[in-house]
């Protein structure tokens, strides 16, 4: 069984991001595979230089570096919603793959879960 | 590997261009809550394999041009997840 | 020594901790701090800082101070012999840091 | 047509009543399941679905109690039904040992839905067989 979490939502003006975030953290908790995908306005996730500590919530790209230490298998990233948002892969978090969203990438995981 | 995708964002809705952009051509795709106003989207196409709630039309009003033959029960909701052998809810 | 704690003694401002307070909170559970367990307050706190989160349940407790220091001391029953009870409450109310959800 | 297996489901509602149709079409969709014969091993309340299991809803009497409607369900084909602890939490729905714990004036959570974690949830990924997703729409 390998879950992949789809993130395609911007951090901090909903919670559906960090709703899937905590999944991912849940499986890699039971040693279940366990891969985050950003997709959409969700790249905006992987942006360095976030002062989130301004708008009184938690930096969500500090949350996310501790999905690695974890156990989550894997941080992919849209390449298309990179460009859209004018994210370099150099800009972003250490560790995320650059990947293309289409249906072959999703077939390898047997749960698909976009919260 | 058959897909069943549940789509239930409006045509408007971010998600709904990435649900499209999942399906593949042997996947099914069922259209829930405000999805169903897709069928009347005259700027969309739809992928061949396409069901919609039948309850979710008809609340919105959403009857004539033939377009009761995508309207489909719970009952039928319940066999497509049977049937498929992964199921994503956008 | 006066900081605010809530009814599980936890710190209610993580950055009001101390050494001090540490040794304090440990012996209110008859933890006297040695080495091995200062090595793991401090990698909590550093945690802490590095991911604005602590491990958010035992098991992740565990799984980062696998990560960190190896199998040899990231094992449940190493970090239950320092801190008895449910390891990663007992650690974070001893590093300072918020009372975690239960959440899984 | 070979006939159909019974399967077992975990349904999880991240969707709230009265903000989103996922509670209702959850519903609807639970008691499809249930008349074709297969079985939900559980009922998780994640997000903003929480607020599904608040006791303290009140809605217009003219307007559907989905609360009270799905606990009647849950009940009556005793479906153990949970609401994520940590979402749960920070929206303000809280059973009587939370109420304790955090030292609140009142616990809110409707029977018969239970707090928990979200392991919960990820025993539901590896036992049932099906794992239908409703989120809030828009």
């Amino acid at each position: 069984m390998t879950t992949l979490i789809i993130i395609d939502q911007p951090p901090y003006g909903n919670w559906a991001g960090r709703e899937g975030l905590d999944m991912a953290f849940s499986l890699a908790a039971f040693d279940q595979p366990v891969a985050l995908l950003f997709t959409g306005a969700g790249v905006n996730w992987l942006r360095q230089g976030q002062q989130a500590e301004l708008i009184a919530q938690k930096n969500v790209d500090r949350n996310l570096s501790a999905a690695t230490v974890f156990g989550v298998d894997q941080l992919l990233a849209d390449s298309t919603s990179l460009t859209r948002f004018g994210l370099a892969p150099v800009d972003l978090l250490a560790g995320v793959e650059t990947v293309r969203f289409e249906p072959a990438l999703l077939s390898s995981y047997s749960h698909v879960v976009c919260p | 590997m058959t897909t069943l995708h549940i789509l239930n964002k409006s045509p408007d809705h971010p998600r709904f261009a990435l649900c499209l952009a999942a399906v593949t051509g042997e996947d099914q795709l069922l259209l829930t809550e405000n999805a169903v106003l897709a069928l009347a989207d005259t700027t969309l196409t739809l992928p061949a394999r396409v069901a919609a709630l039948a309850a979710d039309m008809d609340a919105r009003g959403l009857t004539g041009n033939g377009l009761s033959r995508y309207g489909v029960g719970f009952d039928h909701m319940v066999r497509l997840t049977t049937q498929a052998s992964r199921i994503i809810s956008w | 020594m006066h900081v605010a704690r809530n009814n599980e003694g936890f710190l209610e401002d993580p950055w009001a901790w101390s050494a001090e307070i540490a040794a304090v909170i440990a012996a209110e559970s008859a933890i006297e701090l040695s080495e091995n367990h200062w090595e793991i307050i401090e990698f909590l706190r550093d945690f802490y800082k590095i991911h604005e989160v602590s491990p958010p349940s035992n098991r992740l407790f565990v799984k980062a101070v696998k990560e960190r220091f190896g199998e040899a001391k990231g094992n449940s029953i190493y970090l239950m012999q320092l801190f008895p009870g449910t390891p990663a409450k007992t650690a974070c109310r001893i590093a300072g840091l918020p009372r975690p959800t239960n959440c899984l | 047509m070979p006939s159909p297996r019974i399967l077992t489901y975990t349904l999880v509602i991240t969707g709230a009543p009265y903000t989103s149709q996922a509670p209702q079409t959850a519903l609807n969709f639970a008691q499809a399941v249930l008349a074709a014969g297969h079985t939900i091993d559980r009922v998780f309340l994640y997000g903003d679905g929480i607020h599904l299991a608040s006791v303290l809803a009140a809605p217009p009497s003219d307007e559907a109690n989905w609360t009270q409607r799905w606990g009647e369900l849950l009940t009556a084909h005793e479906i153990p039904a949970v609401a994520c602890i940590a979402s749960a939490l920070r929206r303000g729905l809280l059973d009587p040992a939370e109420q304790a714990r955090y030292e609140k004036p009142a616990a809110n959570l409707a029977a018969p839905f239970e707090i928990a974690g979200l392991g919960e949830w990820v025993e539901g990924q590896l036992q049932s067989s099906r794992v239908v997703y409703f989120h809030s729409g828009a």
